[in-house]
């Protein structure tokens, strides 16, 4: 991710008034017209990455669809061990945090200084909470009776053969999501150290800008998967 | 085919020509023509797709050749010429045209796949296992194929030889029992993967035999696997024999059982192949997947579980051969699966005769009972069974 | 190329800033689409232990794909902007998902359906792969075999840990899988053919030579 | 329309202008000392010393993998014969290499020594040779060229795909000295999941092909932005060289394609080592599942391998006939065509193992994708007509690219057609067509293309003449190593087999010598680099009187930042037929003067 954004730093470090805040004297990388052209080259790049992310998610989709045809008992079953609870908590969670972090770029963009900061830190403990509820109230039950993938199901009292499948699936996709939000909580960690020396506004935003759609791609995957594993049965 | 062409005397000889001309370029690509009714629709398929590749080609490549010795760049100067950049009539033909071309190769392939594919309902079934490295097979009666093993290369692995019968559709009903498989009989032009999780199946129609074959007992054809499965995967092959149906179906009930006069160590020799053993144990002495049989019986070996010091006798075989898991001999994967339930009685003792025979510690006069014919031991098990 | 000089150019086009209320907006319709699903998800269940009816797997499907669709086009619409943004990113979110539908679309094609085509022959399907070992239990066998053996299992437990009515509904949704070997949905005989040779599903029985094995048509398989 | 005087005023930089940069240095220049030079090309974001880095680096590769190459070669020159003495000892001949490497005695230890190095041969070769080849080094380099930009649009995420590159070949090798993977490069499930070769090995290579992926997407999202973002002004979508749409269009495929191997390798590495079960069988997972997973990556990836050489070719044959590319929309829109029909069609991979219902819509879908490709090879074709062919190694190399490729599209057609297919699926017969068209494609046109561009990346000229021998052993070399195993395949030999029946032999023998000619040929090409490194002459900046960007308005090599102004396009890559090519060739390649030049003004 970090490596997308383009060069902060520009060619050439301008030399005149560095009492003015970063974000307003910034320059455009060397090979860019503009800070604009800069701007919208990156987004640019930010959807493309996106796009992979989304290719790399919709495996686990297409795992969890096929299995689902075939084993639809085993689903259905597996299904039916997950809490409905928490898993509406955690979206709860995820939509705040999306909501937030659209904020701060509104911030960004109107030079909010404060409220950016507070968007951000915000959007770093939802992830925070996200990630606690996930491990405390879902994954540590779950691996101390036993529900785990293949080889290494202990639980007793599964009612489909295939269930090792499901929880193969289930802990796949959700790891590889909390991965990604984990990803996201050091992503908006760096962006709330700089924002604190006022590296953002509306002259250049263009972390805040990538970062966010990254979390909010990282929201939709959710989305999915909440409904996919939690109420269909 | 040539005779066809003899017997229509209006165009003999062009046709003979012809048709001559058509089987002269097929053997190039083919070893034989005609061994199945799909096999001779492929390869005319096959010669259609080759001769508009070669038309193509020599005209393309053609084209190449004028130009570059009409243009090349030594006489340059009073060649080049202002040209059009690109003409929408021509390029729209060279789009359209090969794809009407290759309307006829996906009809055609795609009819040709279907009739290898949809078995006629009174198919012969044979049920046929892969599993590295090794094809097994299975009448509709039980029998199993219990010919001479034949040796395809020249790399000392025997492959098993299975019977078709000659004029009657045939259907495979293909499992793996371990990787992914695929049996390919070049001959008919056809293959199927052969998948752990469930079943494939592949169907032909062998030709009735010539009278050349009849002579020479049935027509051989050679079955390759074509998915990549590891170390012994350019040796596991078969050979299929068509023979007539009346040979076919004796031959079938004759396979239900071994042969009643062959001794247990004969028998065990062939439960040996098989079975699959060969593919994991020698009988050399070299070290393969799984420990050599020479010199086994007799000897103590280590174990993964710790145990160690057991001298190998015939009840010490026998566990580990039907409970094979239990043990594993130190230094060998645990890949031998448990054979109760695979083996009969019958193959259990010959194999236990057949190992004991491969071990310098056996002397011949201990070897006695494995002389015992294979109706001798039915009587005994017999006897037993009714005194209990 | 000359380096811009002016200190910002303010909210050049293409920057368009959102506002707070939008953005609240459709956080409420994010949040109320949210409860919908899991309303439908619960009413669902009720309807079918109520009124002891079938309801079809595909609208519990449906229901929830098409709110959670509502939810991405939302969210891609607003939060990240594509609203107000360059065509071309749009082009590339729609490029990305067609692709994946694609994926999933020719993969479903192919492998969706071949289960139950060939359900009948599932007889004598062989699992492959060694991932277990030697022996063919099933893995959820083993673990109770397991939980039995250290006198941990609790045969009264309830299967359904979380939902209380799924047990019942289950019934109604489930079409159970016929046992293996059950020739519930044969398309035909079974013939007296075994593989001899397979482990797997054929019990284990010690002391059948293949002779009698064509007396025995229908073999029962090891039901675990 | 431009004259010969606007090139001049947009900014040519003639020979003597070239070498007397006033405050610009060739990029190639050294900073300082050894270890400062060094740390330069290691901290660099400028895409040409990326580029010339995974050039030398993927060239490397292509020795290794050759060499497996040749390993495999040598052990198919005869069938294993095994003689059993009357002792009842076995030996075995035959297998050479076996011999060679003390495994001559046990034919499962020689036939899996013969897997390694077939699988070693395709791992190397398909993902850090051929995907890589043209678009992370000549691509990186040109592409900025091309477009009249400084640079390519994210420089140091250039960067980081070259440091995961370094990273995913680190892995492979040490996959390799560990003593290598049997899995074959497609990684097949349940075989990959449970094969004994050494436990963590299989771990090591997936987690260097998984990683390698990243190095592709990086590349490709800096590409496709780069094209959309960086072009010169002046410079629309239908002015930009051919080359850059065929980057452009396997950059959109590395970008869409290349996330799916990410996951599938990852759940395989999960397979792997936790036994999680979803390919495997027995716990209700499917291997078929990990065959289309594979093949929805790997078959688009099969155009991001040819895209970029197609794209080369376009260049070498305009600049070779002196003629505007013939149909160039029609060149331009087959490349967006090919790139998305490529992620429909993944099906032909697994006619034998698919449904019935699958198997037949594949097989449609994929004769749709032989429009394109005929398509373009028929352009070309019209390129050369009243054209001037040159007769230079590279120019030879993009004729010979039309030979091979022809010939490996068209045997195309017997795969795709699904009876026939049954019969070829995983023969010789494959094996032949995809050498072809990967190498026969991409190779030859890589090896080419970096004749063309040598003198713009290193101003060098290298040795003609030793060029063109070598290029006569490569392509003599080539259809004498693959031509047999289009009719070993058709007569049934299948591939992978480290061992044969005996009636295959006359053709594995001429395959064999083919391959050692072949070999020959490349050593050549190498000395031939490695003296014009040393010793050749100095190149001007438009040797070969080329039109585009970085050979009118650059010097040879570049200068650091490209251009000494940015250029203003004021005429097509390929507007032959108005504009007289500023040409500084020493020498051999005088070019005529197009009458229609006079006529024009």
């Amino acid at each position: 991710m970090a490596s997308i954004q383009a060069d902060p730093h520009g060619a050439h470090p301008p030399a005149e008034d560095l009492s003015r805040p970063y974000h307003e004297r910034y320059h455009a990388a060397h090979h860019f017209k503009s800070r604009d052209h800069e701007f919208d080259s990156v987004k640019m790049g930010v959807w493309l990455f996106l796009g992979t992310e989304i290719l790399l998610f919709s495996g686990m989709f297409v795992a969890y669809a096929i299995f689902r045809m075939m084993h639809p008992e085993a689903f259905i079953a597996g299904s039916g061990k997950l809490s409905v609870g928490w898993g509406l908590l955690n979206t709860i969670v995820l939509l705040l945090s999306s909501y937030t972090v659209a904020a701060a770029v509104r911030h960004a963009q109107t030079n909010n200084q404060k409220w950016l900061r507070i968007n951000v830190l915000l959007t770093f403990f939802a992830g925070l909470a996200f990630l606690l509820i996930k491990f405390v109230f879902e994954y540590w039950p779950k691996y101390s009776e036993g529900k785990l993938p293949g080889k290494f199901y202990s639980y007793p009292y599964s009612t489909s053969e295939y269930e090792p499948l499901w929880w193969a699936i289930y802990w796949g996709a959700t790891s590889i999501h909390a991965s990604h939000v984990i990803i996201g909580m050091g992503l908006f960690a760096w962006i709330w150290l700089r924002a604190r020396k006022q590296h953002f506004g509306p002259g250049h935003y263009n972390a805040v800008e990538g970062v966010g759609l990254y979390w909010h791609i990282v929201d939709i995957v959710w989305i999915f998967l909440f409904p996919l594993l939690y109420l269909i049965h | 085919m040539m005779h066809d062409a003899l017997s229509s005397s209006a165009f003999g000889s062009l046709s003979l020509g012809l048709a001559g001309f058509h089987e002269w370029t097929k053997s190039l690509f083919f070893f034989s023509t005609g061994a199945s009714s799909q096999a001779t629709h492929t390869e005319n398929l096959f010669m259609y797709i080759m001769w508009i590749n070669i038309v193509s080609f020599v005209a393309l490549m053609g084209l190449i050749f004028y130009f570059i010795a009409k243009y090349h760049r030594g006489k340059q100067s009073e060649n080049y010429q202002v040209s059009v950049q690109h003409n929408t009539p021509l390029e729209l033909a060279w789009s359209i045209i090969p794809l009407i071309i290759m309307v006829p190769i996906f009809y055609y392939g795609f009819t040709g796949y279907l009739d290898k594919l949809s078995a006629p309902a009174d198919a012969e079934e044979i049920m046929v296992s892969g599993q590295k490295w090794n094809w097994t097979f299975s009448y509709r009666n039980g029998a199993q194929p219990r010919g001479d093993q034949v040796m395809l290369t020249k790399s000392n692995y025997p492959v098993p030889q299975f019977i078709v019968p000659a004029g009657r559709p045939v259907k495979l009903i293909m499992s793996s029992k371990d990787v992914i498989h695929a049996f390919y009989i070049p001959d008919f032009r056809t293959k199927m993967d052969v998948i752990p999780n469930r079943y494939t199946s592949m169907w032909f129609f062998p030709q009735p035999l010539s009278e050349q074959d009849k002579s020479k007992g049935g027509r051989l054809h050679t079955v390759f696997c074509a998915e990549y499965c590891g170390d012994y995967h350019s040796e596991m092959a078969a050979q299929m024999k068509v023979v007539s149906i009346p040979e076919f179906e004796a031959t079938i009930k004759q396979w239900t059982d071994y042969n009643p006069v062959d001794d247990l160590l004969k028998v065990g020799s062939m439960v040996y192949t098989a079975k699959g053993c060969n593919s994991c144990h020698s009988i050399s002495g070299d070290k393969n997947t799984g420990p050599t049989w020479k010199n086994m019986f007799g000897d103590t070996h280590e174990y993964t579980n710790g145990e160690s010091g057991k001298l190998v006798d015939e009840n010490w075989l026998r566990e580990n051969i039907l409970y094979s898991q239990k043990r594993i001999m130190k230094g060998y994967p645990t890949s031998m699966p448990n054979y109760v339930g695979q083996l009969t009685p019958l193959e259990v003792d010959a194999l236990i005769w057949y190992i004991k025979s491969l071990s310098d510690k056996t002397k011949p006069a201990d070897l006695e009972g494995g002389k015992k014919t294979v109706k001798q031991y039915k009587e005994e098990a017999k006897s037993k069974g009714s005194s209990n | 190329m000359s380096h811009e000089t002016n200190s910002h150019d303010g909210h050049a086009h293409g920057h368009v800033i959102v506002s707070l209320f939008t953005l609240r907006t459709i956080l409420a319709l994010l949040l109320f689409f949210t409860l919908l699903t899991v309303g439908a998800a619960l009413a669902e269940q009720w309807i079918a232990s109520t009124f002891s009816v079938v309801i079809p797997q595909w609208i519990n499907v449906a229901v929830a794909i098409s709110i959670a669709t509502v939810k991405t086009v939302l969210v891609v619409m607003f939060f990240m902007q594509l609203k107000y943004d360059s065509p071309m990113n749009t082009l590339i979110f729609v490029f990305t998902v067609l692709t994946a539908a694609f994926f999933l679309g020719f993969t479903a094609l192919d492998l969706g359906g071949r289960n139950t085509l060939e359900r009948f022959k599932a007889q004598y399907a062989i699992p492959g792969g060694t991932g277990l070992g030697g022996d063919n239990i099933p893995i959820t066998t083993q673990a109770r075999n397991k939980a039995i053996a250290a006198g941990t299992y609790d045969p009264h437990h309830d299967h359904h840990d979380h939902h209380g009515a799924q047990s019942i509904t289950n019934a109604g949704y489930l079409q159970p899988k016929p046992e293996k070997g059950s020739d519930g949905n044969f398309s035909r005989p079974v013939k007296g053919v075994t593989i001899p040779g397979l482990p797997g599903y054929i019990a284990p029985k010690d002391n059948h030579g293949h002779d009698d094995k064509s007396e025995k048509s229908e073999k029962s398989p090891a039901g675990h | 329309m431009a004259t010969i005087g606007d090139i001049h005023k947009s900014g040519l930089p003639h020979h003597g202008h070239a070498h007397g940069h006033d405050h610009h240095g060739s990029y190639l220049e050294r900073k300082g000392g050894m270890i400062v030079t060094i740390w330069d090309w290691m901290t660099t974001v400028d895409h040409k010393k990326i580029g010339v880095m995974y050039l030398f680096a993927i060239l490397f590769m292509f020795f290794l993998g050759g060499v497996a190459a040749l390993v495999v070669r040598t052990e198919l020159l005869q069938p294993n014969v095994a003689t059993v003495a009357a002792s009842g000892s076995v030996t075995y001949s035959g297998n050479l290499i076996g011999h060679a490497f003390g495994q001559g005695e046990n034919i499962a230890k020689s036939n899996e020594f013969y897997n390694r190095a077939m699988t070693l041969h395709g791992v190397i070769m398909v993902f850090l040779v051929i995907v890589p080849s043209v678009p992370a080094s000549l691509g990186n380099f040109l592409l900025p060229l091309m477009l009249g930009a400084k640079d390519v649009a994210f420089p140091r995420l250039n960067l980081a795909s070259w440091y995961v590159y370094l990273l995913g070949s680190i892995f492979a090798i040490i996959s390799i000295v560990q003593g290598g993977v049997d899995t074959g490069w497609t990684f097949y499930t349940p075989y990959s999941t449970t094969t004994d070769a050494a436990y963590y090995n299989v771990v090591w290579m997936v987690t260097a092909a998984f990683i390698l992926g990243f190095s592709s997407i990086f590349t490709g999202l800096n590409f496709v932005v780069t094209v959309h973002k960086l072009r010169a002004p002046g410079m629309g979508w239908f002015d930009m060289p051919l080359f850059v749409w065929g980057i452009y269009g396997a950059a959109i495929i590395q970008v869409l394609a290349t996330p799916v191997i990410g996951i599938t390798l990852l759940l395989l590495i999960f397979e792997r080592l936790f036994h999680i079960g979803i390919f495997d069988p027995r716990m209700g997972g499917d291997p078929v599942l990990f065959q289309h997973f594979f093949w929805f990556y790997s078959h688009p990836v099969v155009y991001v391998m040819i895209l970029p050489g197609m794209a080369v070719i376009n260049e070498m044959i305009a600049t070779g006939a002196r003629k505007p590319i013939f149909g160039y929309r029609a060149v331009a829109f087959s490349t967006l065509a090919i790139a998305g029909i490529s992620f429909i069609v993944w099906g032909h991979h697994l006619f034998t193992s698919e449904g019935e219902v699958a198997a037949v819509v594949f097989s449609a879908l994929t004769f749709l994708v032989a429009i394109p490709s005929a398509v373009k090879v028929f352009n070309w074709i019209s390129t050369l007509y009243k054209g001037s062919i040159s007769m230079a190694t590279w120019n030879l190399y993009a004729l010979a690219f039309l030979w091979l490729f022809t010939i490996g599209g068209l045997t195309g057609l017997f795969l795709g057609s699904l009876a026939v297919d049954l019969h070829l699926h995983d023969t010789y017969f494959v094996v032949a067509h995809f050498h072809y068209v990967m190498m026969g494609g991409t190779i030859i046109a890589f090896i080419g293309a970096i004749h063309f561009w040598w003198p713009k990346m290193f101003g060098k000229m290298y040795n003609e003449f030793w060029a063109r021998i070598a290029f006569f052993l490569v392509f003599i070399g080539f259809n004498a190593t693959f031509f047999p195993q289009f009719v070993m395949g058709s007569q049934g030999m299948p591939r992978r087999y480290a061992n044969y029946v005996d009636v295959f032999q006359p053709y594995h023998f001429a395959s064999t010598i083919g391959s050692y000619i072949l070999a020959l040929g490349f050593f050549l090409h190498l000395f031939v680099f490695l003296h014009s490194l040393a010793a050749g002459r100095k190149a001007g900046p438009n040797p070969w009187g080329s039109l585009t960007l970085e050979w009118t308005n650059a010097s040879s090599p570049p200068i650091e930042h490209n251009f000494d102004h940015e250029p203003v396009v004021t005429h097509g890559p390929y507007d032959y037929d108005n504009v007289i090519p500023p040409q500084t060739a020493p020498g051999e390649f005088v070019l005529p003067k197009p009458a229609a030049v006079a006529i024009k003004h």
